[in-house]
């Protein structure tokens, strides 16, 4: 049994460092950016085998699911810019000539050190873990939540969370802040007209995946309690329900005019910043939760989070469109 | 009475990842873009339904059975759709199907 | 009856929720961005002032956030060190703010006002975190917020500028975040305090100090990993490249400082005379190649990576003169803030009223600005450490503790660097006296605009005369001694 | 033994990220390169807690890693714009190597 | 049976690394986008052999995600960054 899960974890690795090498080294973009999928796709694998479903969930669905989007998109409206785009779509040149060589060479005596510094701190560390595992348990129950990570991540250190949701929602403000990319109406267009009509296919896929979609992020959600799941995860599954509607042509974008969206998208961190100036009021410290409901403010908190990280992300994904200019 | 669902659990999976492998040469032998989709999606799901009949004869409740069942109807409906929408863009693109 | 409101009122949690919320309503409410930033800017002020007061009065402020103690929580921690930075980032950040006020049109400023209060939230929250991983997420904030201040114009070279920001930023913080890693699984606890205990002198502990200092040194520009820093920081707006010279490479050296004193320096085993060398180099190289520059906001964007320097050389001394040597580096890292931010705002009136920053033609435009030459003027003087400036108490602390301790190489480097900042500070405000015709198409310059950065030179200078206030000021709580290192 | 085998898959990771980042000009590569150092970074923090045989699973690294990922998403968002912005304005996806002297 | 279950996880997975190779190796962009699809399939199946191997049924909940997520990144590459010109035509 150990020697078939061995086996196992040695194949994983093998096919995790041999997929990153290949994205990273391979002669064309787009190849690069389907190796980078696979990668994200293995590494969730990777934290199944280390029993972290929560992570795999979170890994699955932003990791490989939203980032490979997010690149396809870019690549696509890089090579939009095909008049002017110099190094773009094809097979790019290998890095052949002689200084890239050196560079080449150069990095890589440079990291052996490195390499060797790090390995040697990591080995040196004692055999068995010290970690805050007992002191988790000793307080799951006051959490409210009985699955551990949701507990650290909305009870303990709630406060990682507070400024984590604001990281997105800054994401989205800079975005916004440097203007629509003049040339993605084009993009957009390409996608429709030129090739393909809106085929009958995709639209029944969509009419079909995307209530899935929000289903499972209402699981996830609902789930996240007493099993893995929660809100980052419940949102970037419904972030994907909305990236699936924008691919296939809905004008999302016109739904919601620029102010609902960022209402929606703020919702999440003022409610966030609301309950933990109430928490210090109320209960004398900052995001302080009575054990008592502690569970159900921390639903509240999740669902809402979940609401403004998908509208986050899905703007993210259409990137600069949305702003009242 | 057990062994019997234990046996048939077996040949399930057995017959599942011999549809695996078969979808997985299809993959790498196959000349061109068609082939290699017909195969992945075809034998792949194939594959999966029957690993997951396999796993459902194991499954302790009926409700991990019905999830079971619905991630396979997922993944049919996934595959069929993206099998055509791929072979769609490809004829578009001009990749010509393979003649011997 | 006040006192007690001030003394029991949680002023650090207002520093943090008070600008989030703010930024949320700028990003709501374009119009009233500018009224919006400017009043929760002098409320910081206030909030800063009363936390002063406040542990001053009853000591270090202390909160376990969500009511969990260290070791599975996250706690708040204010003391003289931070209470500093806290001061330098609401002081300055307001002189900056009303300079924003009349310097942005109404789009930019709808733009410039929710990142510019999420970074003031975020470096707040910075100074106020006592967990290192928590440290790592208000680091993303801060990196994340100042590229997207620095790509404010959107012209080429501020792109260019912000996106190699971006990735010095993202691989900083990544280094940074491996060697958070590498801490809490030795030593089983991401809080400073507690590692404080823990930690011994462990290949792991070197391994991560390793990590975080390459990783902070980059994030801060410390001379080998300096690259990014001209570039972006030149090209940005006015207001924008004072944030990010005054306050934003602050944010990573304070984290820098906090895991010396606490972790870091009983088992440091000769890592601060490689800072010291650093710094050194800083000083000598950034004062240099400021000399060399035929652009003005490049030639402050250097004298940044120069000023640096000088923090870098309070580590060897801080061996033996603890105390003394940290509150120079904390009042030089004080006027240096002030004093940078009155030099970038007062370029940025130089390029508003002629249109372009070349020192070469910049005689046409020095006579016509007055306030802004004085601003220019005073400032220079504290960065070059002439008495009676803020600067000079810092170089001079500095300088007195080198001569103590018979350091002669660190003695030299510091008269140099003042020499050399001398030199390029008249080379720009020579051009004031000499004779050339008036240039045509000049464009007014608001009245706010000089006004501000001459207050915030006049305030460099007013440091001076204010040292034995705050002096005593940074060190409540003793952070500069909690390591052992005999003051 | 196969947590430790995890973190030096994590440290590989980051150090060809590192390596890719240094040499790769085009800048969608460097992103690619930032994001493998990130998951390098996660393994490392989560596989060096399963030291020791299982004992009870650890979940603060768990909630730091996933912190991790959202942090890891919203920068590469930021990234992919900025530099579709800098090639609009540039006409290539490379960082223009002449330090505006 | 769970030996029975692991030893068919670990076939899978070779499987799963050996069609990485058409990735690698695919001439076309479609060949190289097949590698969400053929991960939308095995890795449902891995995921689904370990949930019962190892008795977690939350690994069910990724299987599940999984296969929708894999469906999104390829109509993604269909709708959005499939190059317009093909690389070199198929034989």
């Amino acid at each position: 049994m150990t020697l078939l899960a061995w086996g196992f974890d040695g194949l994983l690795l093998l096919g995790l460092l041999g997929l990153a090498w290949k994205a990273l080294n391979s002669t064309d973009l787009f190849s690069a950016i389907a190796l980078f999928i696979a990668f994200g796709l293995l590494m969730a694998l990777v934290w199944v085998r280390l029993e972290a479903p929560d992570i795999a969930l979170a890994e699955a669905a932003i990791g490989a699911g939203l980032s490979g989007a997010l690149l396809l998109a870019a690549l696509a409206r890089l090579r939009g810019m095909e008049g002017n785009v110099t190094s773009n779509t094809g097979v790019e040149e290998a890095p052949n000539n002689i200084d890239a060589r050196l560079v080449q060479w150069l990095s890589a005596i440079l990291l052996l050190p490195v390499l060797f510094g790090l390995v040697y701190g990591v080995l040196s560390l004692p055999g068995n873990a010290v970690g805050l595992s007992a002191e988790i348990n000793a307080n799951l129950a006051a959490s409210g939540v009985s699955n551990p990570v949701t507990a650290v991540l909305l009870n303990f250190r709630a406060y990682d969370t507070l400024l984590e949701v604001f990281v997105l929602l800054l994401a989205l403000i800079a975005i916004w802040s440097m203007g629509s990319i003049q040339f993605n109406r084009s993009i957009e267009t390409i996608g429709k007209t030129s090739l393909e009509t809106t085929s009958s296919v995709l639209d029944t896929l969509v009419y079909l995946l995307v209530p899935v979609l929000m289903m499972v992020a209402a699981y996830l959600l609902w789930v996240g309690a007493h099993a893995p799941g929660g809100a980052f995860q419940a949102g970037s599954v419904l972030a994907a329900a909305c990236v699936l509607l924008l691919l296939a042509g809905w004008p999302l974008h016109r739904l919601l005019t620029a102010m609902r969206l960022r209402l929606l998208a703020v919702a999440g961190p003022v409610v966030f910043v609301s309950m933990a100036a109430y928490s210090l009021i109320a209960e004398g410290a900052l995001l302080q939760f009575p054990p008592e409901h502690a569970g159900t403010l921390i639903l509240l908190l999740e669902t809402v989070a979940a609401l403004s990280i998908a509208v986050t992300l899905a703007a993210l994904f259409s990137g600069g469109q949305g702003q009242h200019e | 009475m057990i062994a019997v669902i234990d046996l048939f659990s077996v040949l399930l999976l057995i017959a599942g990842a011999v549809f695996f492998l078969a979808g997985t040469l299809g993959l790498l032998r196959f000349p061109d873009v068609y082939t290699r989709l017909h195969a992945l999606t075809k034998a792949d799901n194939v594959g999966l339904g029957l690993i997951i009949a396999g796993l459902a004869l194991q499954a302790e409740s009926w409700a991990v059975a019905g999830k079971l069942v619905l991630i396979w109807l997922l993944v049919l409906l996934a595959g069929a759709s993206v099998s055509y929408l791929v072979a769609n863009g490809a004829l578009k693109r001009g990749i010509r199907p393979w003649k011997s | 009856m006040l006192q007690a409101v001030i003394a029991d009122s949680h002023w650090a949690i207002i520093l943090i929720l008070l600008p989030l919320a703010a930024a949320v309503l700028c990003f709501l409410y374009a119009r009233a961005a500018n009224i919006i930033g400017v009043m929760t800017l002098s409320a910081l002020v206030l909030s800063v002032a009363a936390l002063g007061w406040q542990i001053r009065e009853t000591g270090v402020y202390h909160h376990a956030i969500g009511g969990w103690e260290a070791p599975l929580g996250i706690g708040l921690y204010a003391d003289g060190l931070s209470l500093l930075m806290l001061t330098i980032t609401a002081v300055a950040g307001l002189g900056i703010s009303i300079y924003a006020t009349s310097y942005f049109k109404q789009q930019d400023a709808a733009r410039f006002w929710p990142l510019w209060l999420l970074l003031l939230a975020s470096l707040n929250a910075l100074y106020l975190s006592a967990d290192i991983f928590n440290l790592y997420i208000t680091l993303e904030l801060v990196g994340l917020a100042a590229v997207a201040l620095a790509a404010l114009t959107g012209g080429r070279d501020a792109l260019a500028g912000a996106m190699r920001y971006l990735l010095a930023t993202l691989l900083g913080s990544l280094a940074y975040l491996l060697g958070v890693a590498l801490l809490y699984h030795g030593f089983g606890s991401v809080d400073i305090a507690i590692l404080a205990t823990q930690a011994e002198p462990v290949p792991v502990l070197w391994v991560a100090f390793g990590l975080m200092g390459a990783g902070l040194a980059l994030k801060m520009a410390l001379v080998p990993l300096h690259f990014w820093l001209p570039a972006t920081h030149a090209s940005a707006a006015a207001p924008v490249s004072a944030l990010l010279s005054a306050l934003v490479i602050k944010g990573a050296f304070y984290i820098l400082l906090r895991l010396w004193l606490e972790i870091f320096a009983p088992h440091s085993g000769g890592a601060e005379t490689l800072l010291g060398l650093l710094g050194s180099a800083a000083v000598i190289w950034g004062s240099l190649q400021a000399l060399r520059q035929t652009r003005l906001k490049l030639l402050i964007a250097y004298s940044t990576v120069a000023q640096l320097g000088y923090l870098f050389i309070a580590f060897p001394l801080s061996t033996m003169a603890g105390a003394a040597v940290w509150s120079a580096a904390g009042y030089l890292a004080l006027s240096h803030a002030l004093a940078k931010a009155a030099m970038f705002l007062a370029a940025g009136n130089l390029m508003r009223f002629g249109g372009h920053d070349r020192i070469a033609d910049l005689d046409r435009v020095v006579q016509r600005l007055p306030l802004t030459a004085g601003a220019f003027a005073l400032a220079g003087v504290s960065i070059i450490g002439l008495p009676p400036s803020g600067g000079f108490v810092g170089k001079w602390l500095l300088l007195e503790a080198a001569l103590t301790q018979g350091r002669w190489e660190l003695v030299v480097v510091i008269i140099l660097g003042s020499l050399l900042a001398a030199a390029y500070v008249f080379k720009v405000l020579g051009r004031a006296f000499t004779q050339a015709p008036v240039c045509q198409k000049a464009r007014a310059v608001p009245a706010r605009m000089e006004w501000a950065a001459l207050l915030l030179a006049c305030g460099a200078i007013l440091l001076g005369f204010l040292a034995p206030f705050i002096l005593p000021l940074m060190d409540i709580g003793d952070p500069f001694s909690a390591s052992g290192v005999q003051p | 033994m196969s947590s430790f085998s995890f973190a030096l898959a994590g440290i590989g990771l980051f150090v060809l990220g590192l390596h890719a980042l240094i040499v790769h000009a085009h800048l969608l590569r460097k992103i690619l390169a930032i994001n493998i150092m990130g998951s390098g970074v996660s393994l490392v923090l989560v596989a060096l807690a399963r030291r020791g045989g299982d004992a009870l699973p650890d979940a603060v690294p768990h909630a730091m890693v996933i912190t991790g990922i959202v942090v890891a998403v919203s920068a590469t968002a930021l990234a992919l714009v900025l530099m579709l912005k800098l090639a609009a304005e540039t006409g290539s996806a490379t960082l223009p190597d002449d330090s505006p002297e | 049976m769970q030996l029975l279950f692991l030893a068919v996880a670990l076939f899978l997975l070779c499987t799963l690394i050996a069609g990485m190779w058409r990735v690698l190796r695919g001439p076309t962009a479609a060949d190289r986008m097949l590698a969400a699809q053929l991960f939308g399939t095995t890795a449902v199946a891995i995921l689904l052999l370990l949930a019962e191997t190892y008795d977690n049924p939350a690994l069910r909940d990724v299987a599940l995600v999984f296969a929708l997520l894999a469906a999104v990144t390829a109509v993604a590459f269909v709708r959005r960054a499939w190059p317009e010109q093909v690389d070199d035509r198929s034989d």
